[in-house]
């Protein structure tokens, strides 16, 4: 927000420096940015016009600073200045020259209220100021912007933008904004059939309501519209379909995190373990700790603070792990519902802990900037936060899958799942393979609440949210079967996303519920289930 | 109903089972007369326990006839439906009901309605509990009648489970590894029960153990990947080369 | 809580061994406290809430006891854990008033807490202060209802939210009976204003949803239509950080598709980066971003309490801060901490409210409230856009609702009935 | 034959259980309602409901210890069946309020009013009388168990598949009851009842009655459940929980069995929901959450599995320790609790009653396994 601005400024300044001759009187400008101060928002809104109809450029940078709800009025006087926090009062400067004008008491000026409808009128305002900014990007939302207020007037204004333009991609931006502007006008037939063309090319929802809109009059215009609109839609509910692909995969991808610890400690080890949902809750609370270490004492550091967190998650949920296999489930081994008994305990306590270090509220977990947002690949809108938790979700299992295939580690691990008094009688220490196994187990439950925390609530509930659905995976893909629970949190995320349009959520969740009940029926022991002999071992 | 059965007591033809690609019987056959006693040996993963688990109904084969009395298709049968047709199993591991006194494992084995309705209402008549007393003499538990099954020492085990088949009166008994454990003086004491059984019943025993099954003394079958590899007495199974080679010379 | 206890009792022996020399025998006045019961979940799913407002009830009785108690009867807090476990919550209730003997309660935190321990109020005739927003369609002798009732919510936001120029209207919220009945007000609402069926689009939730891409994406699908659209969410607690955040990351703006919420305040805000979500609007009857002189106070005492600057303060605080005053002052009033009378002298106490007004105790046992719409602030706070020119009643019967439009409530006597029918003139629902 | 059939099937522990609980289900009302307030002795009204919820929850442990403690069947779903007799119950509780609802409605519940429904949907028909309601907290659950142990036993599903599916299915029950399109009155779901049977359900006397009748119920279905594992029948189950493949060798039919303990138990899990409801006065989708669930089991295990008694201690101490903590540590008792449970697992095993017994065993039997041969694996 700030780079932008600044950029800002300094791009209207020269291109100030550059046209003299449309300087506005500087008294005037003043004047009418004081006006700002006065009045509730309606008459905010006609300042707000006519500040705009200067043309200015320097009143891009005001409006900006309106927008951001940093310009407030001296109480004294009246004058309209830009104010920052500082200390215990605000910097103030000139909002035009940006002047320093020194600091007040926080009581000495009033902030400038805005509210949705005007933060929209200056986002158009500033639509048209910036078609001629240098930066194609600024162009380029200037066009959307302009895309989508649709406004005839600015037929003219486009028509001299394309003409200056020589970014192909933003020319066609313009255009289609031309061209939404077009059918909202009173123009000739073959302008309008034009315009259809352009909009059915561009394809998407807001080109759809468009169309939808035009083709509800009669004659040439509105059935072009009609046929346009019509090839929209079905080329839309492609996309749409793959749209739900995507959200299924990306639901299973945080199922298959959740499930992926348990089917360690419970698919490999045989604990039924309740606590899981307390380790992936751990994990979240870890990357809380590391992000507000980082707000206070190292802020640039904050796009990294997952990476920070990642191994201290991985350790405090394994460390965890540990004391509780070492104090509480080796003396388990061969009961396993007692280990339901006892987990189940723990995750009481820990719950409780968590409540009294950190308190019963949410606490807050910022996403990094290259998590925030999302991109469009052709009409599919893809978030960032899910398509990299895609991406750790299977790192995470393939890395897991290399430990348990090729490590000397997992080797031992599955000698003493598999045989225990053999693998004991080879010289394997079985309790420390033991220990090991429950940290692992644990601690990519904590790496899994790294991820969890971008998207969900961090509070003592977290865990809770996700072991009913866990335990569902494990099972649902074969206990014992890591590719299984691939397999189970990828299938289950996908059919609740085909299934939700439909059903709605809770009913679509409940359905999912059920074929789960049916599918073991049929398969007794999951989806990658052991045949053989081997399975009454 | 396949004609060969005829005659027969147990009648295996063709039999095949194989597991994710793994062929554990491969066109087995195999007939088991009434009253006939029958040893099975063969190295490990041979067959022996899927060839058991494929009698009694425990796992279907993929291909393949088993017939038992000449008349009933097992392939069509659960465990339980075979049981009451009078086949006993006893498993390679003894499985008895740990947490039951000895008389009631027997009890609970007695020929009787396996309904549920009969169950709860069931009581224990004087004829039935004659025949308890009867057969813990022939297992020598007789003194242990109401000892925790699971207090039972490992070959105990063993003959608490060969009991239990017999109060089953079953009119085949597969036997599974019944020696395994023992000491000497207890496999000799099992091999003579056992020949006591097959004067009444027909028994198939698997077995690892050669001593064993010479003491038994009947004919043996050779089992190797899942198919018949030799069969005739003992002494003449095992001067076959091809025996030698994959069993009995390792 | 045996430390609570004991220390102010110890404080109590004090104050009473100061100022009365001797006149009083200290430790007979220190037996005789006034207790009040605080019925708030510290455990379980609605902890998360909860616990805040066993806090604020905790420094309210604190700051009472400074002040010298109750008529001259030091105030004994007496607080249980309910666990988010509704049966438990009348089990609870029925402690408190049985074995605890407390004078009231103050507690609950969603309507079927409430529902749960209604008939318990109602047997052992007690009293019972609710302090947040719900969907009314209740009216107890023996309960006061000082959250907002759906008139002073729901029906001003959109009302606002009509001005701002919204034609199309996305009504989600989590499938129980807050939202259900709101959203039913609501849907007559606007379509006595002229909203078409396609116009609205309702959208059920389950507890705890934690996957919105498909909800957020109909919802950009249902907002591309052309028509300026808004969101009007009586999404659950839980629930809306995900739905925040996926709104944030699909990239709806507040100028595009604005929502508007009525259970996400301060305390919700906290645990959300709200820097994407500048705009998005909450209609409340409390903001901590007030400017009054009341609220500076409550917050730095909240602050010393908490013992944490950075803790927030919320809409059902301010519900209790007015509820517990009102109930000292009926109290003073009465003479006595008897139930009956206190109920009866409840009606028509005024006590200051944090928005720099005075909030009156009305016959439906409902309060008057300003009503503030608020846009959300980078810095997580609520900045009010819009209020109410005065004082809202708080209406327990909707007129929406075709059940409940006749009905009124009135406990003063003669009347004294909770579900009077004015169209047959009868108390006890509208015989048809 | 019948003479002979009890004689052998009941022990002296279940003479004893039953002999206590008659005495309770006298003794408490009598205490309650024949002493004055401020007697020493007397039970206060809001003890007597809170001891009835106790013994509902220890009869729905009972059931829980029926399939867990004798069959094996480790269920984590029993909730699910507890929960639907506590909706029989509420629903006909509900129907019973009739025109004293808060908007005078003949036949609508007040949530379908406000709800703007129209009329009665038709699983609601029938509930208005006692006679239609009463086999109806039998037959709901037990079909339910009936069709959904019917389906897995025969696909012989077992272990945690097993646990995990009853998990799934209490959840599933649970997000169908709290929607409001269901008719049972969501989230809320129902509360506010008036009367049963023609009595004011708030009176002191209605109460006390609950609650003789509840521990009068418990005391049946106690001898029920001892008849049962006492008999031959009985004996099979802890076969099957011991040794499945054995019991199928010998010829039994494992899912029958199973099938009807399960059936069976479902429905005494029903009962004790129908006699919960009017104690606690609400029903809601919150009792068919699976934590509900898994905490019976827990009660179970701390007072020791497969021994009925056992059940019912456990039920009983955890609860009332859970009474005592919420109200005597209301930020700590999860701590008290979670560590209860774990110190159970640790130190003992078997539940209370299993220890307890173990150590009498051990006084009385010589230890005499020194020469055992050593099982070759």
């Amino acid at each position: 927000m700030h780079i932008l601005r600044s950029l800002l400024l300094s791009l209207l300044v020269a291109i100030a420096a550059a046209l003299p001759a449309r300087a506005a009187d500087d008294a005037e400008l003043t004047r009418l940015v004081d006006a700002l101060g006065a009045g509730g928002f309606d008459d905010t809104s006609a300042q707000i016009a006519a500040l705009a109809a200067t043309g200015e450029p320097r009143v891009a940078a005001v409006l900006e600073l309106l927008a951001g709800g940093d310009l407030y009025v001296k109480k004294d006087g009246g004058a309209v200045v830009a104010a920052t926090r500082d200390g215990k009062g605000y910097r103030i400067t000139d909002p035009l020259s940006g002047a320093d004008l020194g600091t007040v008491d926080r009581s000495a000026v009033t902030k400038i209220k805005i509210n949705n409808k005007l933060r929209g009128e200056i986002k158009s305002a500033l639509g048209s100021l910036t078609l001629a900014s240098t930066d194609p990007a600024a162009r380029m939302t200037a066009a959307e912007t302009m895309f989508k207020a649709a406004d005839p007037e600015s037929i003219a204004t486009l028509d001299a933008a394309i003409a200056g333009e020589k970014d192909p991609a933003v020319t066609e931006k313009f255009a289609e904004a031309r061209a939404a502007a077009v059918l909202a006008s009173d123009a000739g037939e073959a302008d309008k059939l034009a315009a259809i063309a352009i909009l059915k090319e561009r394809g998407d929802r807001d080109a759809l309501a468009l169309l939808r809109a035009a083709a509800a009059g009669e004659g040439a215009v509105a059935e072009a519209a009609a046929t346009a609109a019509a090839h929209v839609a079905q080329v839309l509910s492609f996309w749409e379909a793959g749209q739900n692909v995507w959200y299924g995969l990306s639901l299973g991808s945080v199922l298959l995190l959740a499930a992926i610890g348990l089917a360690i400690t419970f698919g490999v080890m045989g604990v039924i373990n309740m606590a899981h949902g307390e380790m992936v809750m751990l994990g979240a609370y870890t990357t809380f700790v590391v992000q507000e270490a980082i707000r206070t004492s190292a802020p640039w550091l904050f796009d990294y603070s997952l990476f920070i967190a990642l191994p201290l998650a991985f350790l405090v949920s394994g460390i965890v792990g540990m004391a509780i296999e070492r104090g509480v489930l080796r003396f388990l081994y061969g009961r396993p519902l007692e280990t339901l008994l006892a987990t189940w305990g723990l995750s009481l306590i820990i719950q409780q802990a968590v409540r009294t270090v950190f308190g019963p509220t949410n606490r807050e977990v910022g996403n990094p900037s290259w998590m925030s947002g999302a991109f469009d690949l052709g009409h599919l809108a893809i978030t960032w936060n899910r398509l990299w938790i895609i991406i750790f979700a299977l790192a995470v299992f393939a890395g897991l899958l290399a430990v348990m295939r090729r490590t000397a580690f997992g080797l031992q691990m599955r000698a003493v799942t598999q045989n225990r008094r053999m693998a004991g009688s080879m010289g394997i220490r079985t309790p420390w393979v033991d220990a090991f196994t429950f940290a692992l187990g644990s601690g990519i439950a904590g790496i899994a609440g790294v991820a969890l925390s971008q998207i969900d609530n961090v509070s003592p509930n977290l865990g809770q949210g996700y072991i009913i659905d866990s335990f569902m995976v494990v099972v649902f893909g074969g206990v014992g079967n890591l590719w299984g629970t691939l397999v189970g949190a990828m299938t289950l995320g996908v059919l609740n996303k085909f299934v939700e349009p439909y059903a709605g959520a809770v009913l679509g969740k409940i359905l999912v519920l059920v074929l789960i009940i049916l599918f073991i029926q049929k398969r007794p022991r999951g989806l990658f289930a052991l045949k053989g002999r081997a399975v009454e071992a | 109903m396949d004609g060969r059965a005829l005659g027969s007591l147990l009648y295996l033809d063709g039999v095949s089972v194989s597991f994710d690609g793994f062929k554990a019987l491969n066109s087995l056959s195999l007939v088991i007369e009434p009253g006939e006693m029958r040893a099975i040996i063969g190295p490990n993963g041979a067959g022996k326990t899927t060839m058991m688990d494929v009698i009694t109904g425990k796992t279907r084969p993929d291909d393949g006839v088993v017939v038992f009395n000449a008349e009933t298709d097992l392939t069509q049968l659960d465990e339980a439906a075979i049981a009451e047709l009078g086949i006993g199993r006893k498993f390679q591991k003894p499985t008895v009901f740990e947490s039951h006194t000895v008389a009631d494992n027997i009890a609970l084995a007695l020929k009787a309605p396996r309904s549920a309705f009969r169950a709860l209402f069931h009581l224990l008549s004087g004829a039935e509990k004659d025949r308890i007393e009867e057969i813990l003499t022939t297992i020598r538990l007789a003194g242990k009648r109401d000892m925790m099954a699971a207090d039972l020492s490992h070959g105990q085990k063993q003959w608490l489970e060969i009991g239990m088949l017999l109060a089953q009166e079953p009119k085949l008994l597969l036997v599974d590894e019944p020696a395994a454990g023992m000491t000497d003086a207890e496999t000799a004491a099992t091999a003579e029960l056992l020949r006591d059984i097959a004067r009444e019943k027909s028994v198939v025993v698997v077995e690892h153990d050669m001593t064993f099954v010479r003491d038994l003394g009947v004919k043996v079958t050779v089992l190797h990947e899942g198919s018949v590899l030799a069969e005739g007495p003992l002494d003449v199974v095992s001067a076959d080369h091809r025996v030698i080679e994959v069993y009995l010379g390792r | 809580m045996t430390a609570k206890t004991i220390s102010s009792r110890l404080a109590a022996a004090l104050l009473a061994g100061s100022v009365f020399s001797g006149a009083f025998a200290a430790s007979a006045l220190a037996e005789d406290t006034i207790k009040v019961g605080i019925l708030h979940s510290l455990s379980g799913t609605m902890a998360i809430s909860e616990t805040t407002l066993k806090d604020a009830m905790l420094m309210l009785i604190e700051e009472q006891n400074k002040k010298g108690g109750v008529l001259g009867k030091q105030l004994e807090a007496v607080v249980v854990d309910p666990a988010s476990d509704w049966p438990l919550f009348a089990e609870k209730a029925r402690e408190l008033i049985s074995k605890d003997k407390v004078s009231a309660v103050f507690g609950c935190w969603t309507s079927v807490s409430r529902k749960s321990v209604l008939p318990v109020f109602e047997e052992l005739n007690s009293i019972l202060f609710y302090p947040v927003q719900y969907e009314g369609e209740e009216s107890s002798r023996n309960v006061f209802y000082t959250g907002a009732a759906p008139n002073q919510q729901a029906v001003p936001a959109v009302d606002y939210l009509m001005a701002e120029g919204v034609e199309r209207w996305v009504l989600a919220g989590t499938d129980y009976v807050y939202p259900r009945t709101t959203n039913k007000i609501l849907e007559t609402y606007l379509k006595q204003k002229g909203v078409a069926e396609a116009d609205i689009m309702i959208n059920y939730t389950p507890f705890g949803h934690s996957d919105w891409q498909s909800i957020v994406a109909d919802i950009k699908k249902f907002g591309s239509a052309g028509k300026k659209t808004a969101v009007v969410s009586t999404i659950n607690g839980d629930a809306n950080v995900p739905f925040y955040k996926e709104l944030a990351n699909q990239g709806i703006k507040a100028e595009d598709i604005p929502v508007v919420a009525f259970s996400v305040g301060e305390e919700e805000l906290a645990g959300i980066d709200t820097a994407p979500l500048v705009g998005h609007l909450a209609a409340w009857n409390y903001f901590m971003s007030g400017d009054s002189e009341a609220n500076a106070t409550f917050i730095d005492q909240w602050h010393a309490f908490i013992k944490d600057d950075k803790r927030v303060t919320n809409d059902p605080m301010e519900a209790h801060y007015i509820g517990f005053n009102m109930w000292v002052k009926a109290v003073e009033k009465a003479g006595t901490t008897d139930a009956d009378a206190v109920i009866d002298a409840l009606v028509g106490v005024s006590v200051p409210n944090l928005s720099g007004g005075y909030s009156a105790m009305m016959p439906n046992h409902h309060i008057t409230k300003p009503v503030l719409i608020g846009e959300v602030q980078a810095d997580g706070q609520f900045e009010t856009v819009w209020e109410t020119p005065g004082l809202v009643v708080g209406d327990e019967w909707s007129d929406y609702l075709e059940g409940s439009k006749d009905l009124i409530s009135d406990w003063r006597a003669p009347l004294s009935c909770g579900n009077f029918n004015v169209a047959t003139g009868k108390c006890g629902g509208a015989a048809k | 034959m019948i003479t002979r059939l009890l004689i052998e099937r009941l022990d002296a522990r279940a003479i004893i259980v039953v002999a206590v609980l008659l005495i309770v289900a006298a003794a408490v009302p009598a205490l309650n309602l024949m002493l004055p307030a401020d007697h020493p002795l007397h039970v206060p009204t809001y003890m007597v409901a809170l001891f009835g919820k106790y013994l509902s929850f220890a009869l729905l442990a009972l059931s829980v210890d029926l399939v867990w403690g004798f069959a094996g069947i480790l269920t984590l779903g029993h909730g699910a069946f507890f929960a639907l007799g506590g909706y029989v119950m509420g629903m006909y509780l509900m129907r019973q309020i009739g025109a004293r609802g808060v908007y005078a409605n003949p036949t609508l519940p007040d949530f379908m009013v406000f709800l703007n429904w129209k009329e009665l949907p038709w699983y609601w028909y029938g509930f208005d009388s006692f006679a239609f309601a009463a086999p109806m907290i039998l037959l709901v659950p037990g079909l339910l168990a009936l069709a959904f142990g019917w389906f897995a036993f025969r696909s012989r599903v077992t272990g945690v598949y097993l646990s995990i599916i009853t998990q799934a299915m209490t959840f599933a029950l649970m997000l169908a009851f709290f929607r409001n399109d269901m008719g049972f009155g969501g989230n809320n779901g129902l509360t506010d009842f008036k009367d049963i049977l023609g009595f004011d359900i708030q009176v002191d006397t209605t109460r006390a009655a609950l609650f003789a009748a509840t521990a009068a119920m418990l005391a049946f279905w106690f001898l029920v459940a001892t008849f049962l594992v006492n008999s031959k029948f009985g004996k099979v189950l802890v076969g099957v929980r011991d040794a499945e493949s054995r019991t199928r060798f010998l010829g039994y039919r494992v899912e029958n069995y199973k099938l009807f303990v399960w059936t069976l138990s479902a429905m005494m899990a029903g009962v004790a929901g129908a006699l919960y409801v009017p104690q606690v006065g609400i029903i809601n989708p919150g009792e068919f959450a699976p934590a509900n669930s898994i905490e019976t089991v827990i009660w179970v295990a701390v007072g020791g599995r497969g021994t009925l008694v056992g059940a019912l201690i456990g039920a009983i101490a955890v609860n009332f320790g859970k009474t005592w903590f919420t109200g005597a540590l209301p930020e700590f008792w999860l701590f008290a609790l979670g560590g209860l449970f774990v110190v159970v697992t640790l130190f003992l095993p078997k539940g209370i009653v299993g220890t307890l017994g173990d150590l009498f065993r051990r006084r009385k039997r010589p230890v005499d396994d020194a020469l055992e041969p050593q099982p070759a694996e």
